[in-house]
């Protein structure tokens, strides 16, 4: 079974409403280490998505509505974390370019062109502790479903278990990069904001892929 | 949380309302995107914009103006603008000559200063871009993000204010402003947290005896947490790296500033100015010019951080000019 | 106590001795007795000296200069100087024509100043005195010490000193003192209290959502303690009492000041700045002039204080005159 | 038996001790009602005369003493209390004029003089909650004594208590002078803080004319 643009948009619904859940939480986590905005920044960047997608066509794609998402975090968010997840959801949407329906593949190359364009802006390798540990390992369990046969929701499953892994996995870093990389060793025993947003994004992702390919 | 506030959510649009209609005279503010605009601009001069998180008052509205900053673009409270306001207000000043970005290094500035100016770039405008970075509690290397941006930013806005002003070209201005960066190095420590008022809760914790050396701007955590101690130790301990940094030698002239973090009382500012110009003294170093006060606030932090710009004659000239902005005027 | 401070007692002489060193270019400072003097003093003009307890800064120090004071005097913390000093300052900045005392009313101020004056009379020089009062929380009765002077005694000196600077004589300069403090009335609100360093606790006791509203600047409890309001709210409440109070009126030019009290983030300040400016243009008030930042403080007290000065072409003619302080400065 | 230098040496000394004991407690009460100073100004004034005892001529009258208590606390104390007690102790030592030796009259003349001068500076009611609370029923007790025929000593006692009731008394006061003026009803229920260290002061009197009486 494969996804289609109700699935991209009830993952941006999905999205902005785990974010807002999140938001005290993510505030929380980025003062230990950052400045204490990251989730003000996400919960501005998906309400303000949020009434733009009724503007969208009836025959809206995939693409389209990740391009929406890229432009308005872009122009919402802010931060370190506005330029690096609308740079994501834009080669997000460049990868899926005019495809109706998404297969594994084309899922798993959505999540790859999201990474990829994350470090592209942020020049983050794995183990920098930034989102970038929560999307790599991601990618690469997408990438191990898709070849063992998964479903574009499985496939999702596998990614969404990997990135929260990977979120937990930031704790006993110091960070490389972003703000908490000021803090050196102190930045230890805190998990980074941003790869816990990830991971709630591609958690969100896995729920309404799940429910769409139950329904 | 205890702030002259309404909703958390208007504290940056009331602000910036609030302040172009105090200095009707000099600035005047745009409101969707938000931005701050010399009242006469655009000129036949390069544009100078900077910008940033909001909450750092008077950076960088306060130098909008006469022999300073052509725009300001504050974001959310300790969050860097998102690009189209940067690229409203680059166009917004565009003379024909070209546009001058000032950015503090931090990620989020770096990023959205860097699309703003590549939007800019389509519409034909020639952007140049410096970047800020003389915090010297962060070690400069493969292993950060680089050296933070801090109070060292008023001293590039200024110097490089007034070599546009002057009528420089943009790579002249650009130069100016890179020269500063290189010779201006910063340490700051905290008293006391701030809270940022989305978030309702102090940016960090501190026992009644710490404080925090080696603090950012934005409320972050310092490098390290240690026991309070007297005024002239404090001052030791930050101005030891920031001389050994460049490093400042014998013989040197230097601007010195001590920057209040917002909350703390000049009458303190100035002990500390005294010991940091004892010891700059005894290291055969000449304070030529000072500047003493709060510019690169985090909103009602109790701290402080000393910054020490190398001069020469074209520096000093430039400092001198007349500035002519909310909140650092002579000359005029 | 969270001070950026060495030894308590020393607070005020490291602070002054940082404050000359800082600002050679303008002042010098006498270190026994302690004051402030414009480091051209003698002039052949009329002398203008204020001061009062330390802790209010920049007041006063910071208004020593071209246009405004001659000399500061300041006391302990929050304690009016004794009368040696305020004699001392006097005779150093007597040219001949006389000397304006302005003094804040406290009695404190009020008696020793008054010294001062019968004893500089004695060594020939001509005092006269100005008593601020525009603080309109206190009821001017029999029942109290008469209202206090705030943060309106920043206008009576700019406005007199330019006076003086321009060579009025010692009846003019006076006369136009009073005028000021006729014409301008002010009140304030404090959201946290101070620490004086020589006690080491605060000034007084708030909970989290409560403020004090009609403090005065020495850390005082005010009128009465009341729960935590937005912004707009606050300005409205101090607002009401000073427009009722002279009153002013529809079609009156004012000078409005928002002076922050030391610790309030200057984000904050033009949030308040903007609803004044508000509600003094519903009341058909105008504002042509305005000021806005930390000028008459409490130390590290978070809070503000609202000042209205009604206007005329002589105020506003000596206001825009130009100034040369190190808080205070324009047109040179 | 009549008081001399010895004995304002003395008082001088011992009110220098119990100011500095009772320096916080100063601090506090004028926190309470005031600026939180009083307790260090008048600490700042006794600790500036003690030096300057020594430089007394061996045949240093009691007014001597008086004047130079009076001139260090105007030149030291400052703010409201320096001019007051300045006052007090010039107009006590004019009083006093060149007497060696003072007898009952003397000495209450003595504090008469103080009382009144410090009204005639701060024009001070009684009941304003001042410390003309403490000095007027001290005055007119010393009064009293003295025309029931008591001692220097014994007048001086009379004096201290009356102060001491007279400070308690300032309390359930609202105040119209000095600072605490501006609170209106919330100076209700504490006790003004020059109206305690006068009565500090008198008790000082008290106990080491006491001790000179027996010695
Ligand atoms: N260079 C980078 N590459 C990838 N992710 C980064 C980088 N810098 C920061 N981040 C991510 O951004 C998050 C912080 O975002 P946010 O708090 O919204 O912005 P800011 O740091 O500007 O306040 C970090 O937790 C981290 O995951
Ligand atoms: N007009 C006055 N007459 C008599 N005593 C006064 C008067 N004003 C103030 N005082 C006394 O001075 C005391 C305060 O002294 P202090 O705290 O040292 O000075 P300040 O009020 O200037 O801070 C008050 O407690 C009161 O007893
Ligand atoms: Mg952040
Ligand atoms: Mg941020
Ligand atoms: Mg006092
Ligand atoms: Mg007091």
């Amino acid at each position: 079974m494969s996804l289609n643009t109700d699935w991209v948009l009830n993952w941006v619904r999905a999205s902005a409403a785990v974010i807002a859940e999140n938001r005290v939480e993510l505030i929380r986590l980025d003062r230990e280490i950052g400045d204490g905005d990251h989730g003000e920044n996400m919960d501005r960047g998906f309400s303000a998505v949020l009434p733009k997608l009724d503007d969208l066509a009836d025959d809206a794609l995939p693409a389209d509505v990740l391009k929406l998402v890229a432009t308005t975090l872009i122009s919402t968010v802010g931060g370190a974390s506005g330029p690096l997840y609308g740079t994501a959801y834009l080669k997000a949407a460049g990868a899926v370019a005019d495809l109706g329906e998404l297969d594994g593949a084309a899922v798993t190359g959505l999540l790859r062109a999201a990474r990829d364009g994350i470090v592209l802006r942020g020049k983050a390798e794995t183990g920098d502790k930034t989102m970038i540990d929560a999307w790599s390992p991601a990618v690469d369990a997408a990438d191990a479903a898709l070849a063992g046969g998964s479903s574009p929701a499985q496939i999702l499953q596998a990614a969404a278990d990997a990135a929260a892994a990977g979120a937990e996995a930031t704790e006993p870093l110091v960070a490389r990069k972003g703000r908490a990389s000021y803090l050196g060793e102190r930045a230890i025993g805190h998990r980074d904001p941003g790869a816990q947003s990830t991971s709630l994004l591609l958690r969100a992702a896995a729920d309404v892929a799940g429910t769409a390919a139950t329904a | 949380m205890k702030k002259l506030i309404n909703d958390p959510k208007n504290v940056v649009p009331e602000s910036v309302e609030g302040f172009a209609s105090a200095h009707a005279d000099i600035v005047r503010a745009s409101t969707d995107p938000i931005f701050i605009v010399r009242s006469d601009a655009p000129s036949g001069k390069v544009g100078i914009v900077s910008g940033g998180g909001s909450g750092h008052e008077p950076l960088h509205g306060g130098f909008v103006g006469f022999g300073m900053l052509d725009a300001a673009v504050p974001g959310a409270v300790f969050t860097s603008p998102t690009p189209d306001p940067i690229v409203a207000a680059t166009a917004a000043v565009d003379g024909g000559r070209g546009v001058l970005h000032i950015v503090k290094n931090y990620t989020g500035d770096v990023l959205n200063f860097e699309t703003a100016a590549d939007l800019a770039a389509v519409d034909g405008i020639e952007v140049r871009s410096v970047v800020v970075n003389d915090d010297v509690a962060v070690q400069d290397s493969l292993y950060t993000a680089g050296r933070r941006g801090v109070a060292g930013t008023v001293l590039v806005e200024k110097i490089a204010g007034a070599s546009a002003q002057r009528g420089d070209s943009l790579d002249d201005v650009a130069a100016v402003a890179e020269k500063v960066i290189a010779q201006v190095r910063s340490m700051g420590v905290a008293l006391t947290p701030c809270v940022v008022p989305h978030a309702g809760e102090p940016s960090f914790a501190l026992e009644d005896d710490e404080m925090e050396i080696g603090i950012g701007i934005h409320g972050e955590p310092g490098r390290e947490k240690i026991k309070l101690q007297p005024a002239d130790a404090i001052v030791d301990r930050l101005l030891g790296p920031i001389i050994d940094d460049i490093p400042f030698a014998s013989g040197d002239k230097v601007l010195l500033l001590v920057n209040g973090m917002g909350g703390t009382p000049q009458i303190e500012l100035y002990i500390i100015y005294r010991r940091a110009a004892q010891v700059l003294a005894e290291r055969g170093i000449e304070v030529t010019r000072s500047l003493v006060g709060n510019f690169t606030t985090s909103l009602e932090m109790q701290g402080m951080s000393l910054s020490v710009l190398k001069l020469d004659d074209e520096l000093t000239e430039l400092w001198d000019a007349p500035v002519q902005t909310a909140a650092l005027r002579w000359g005029r």
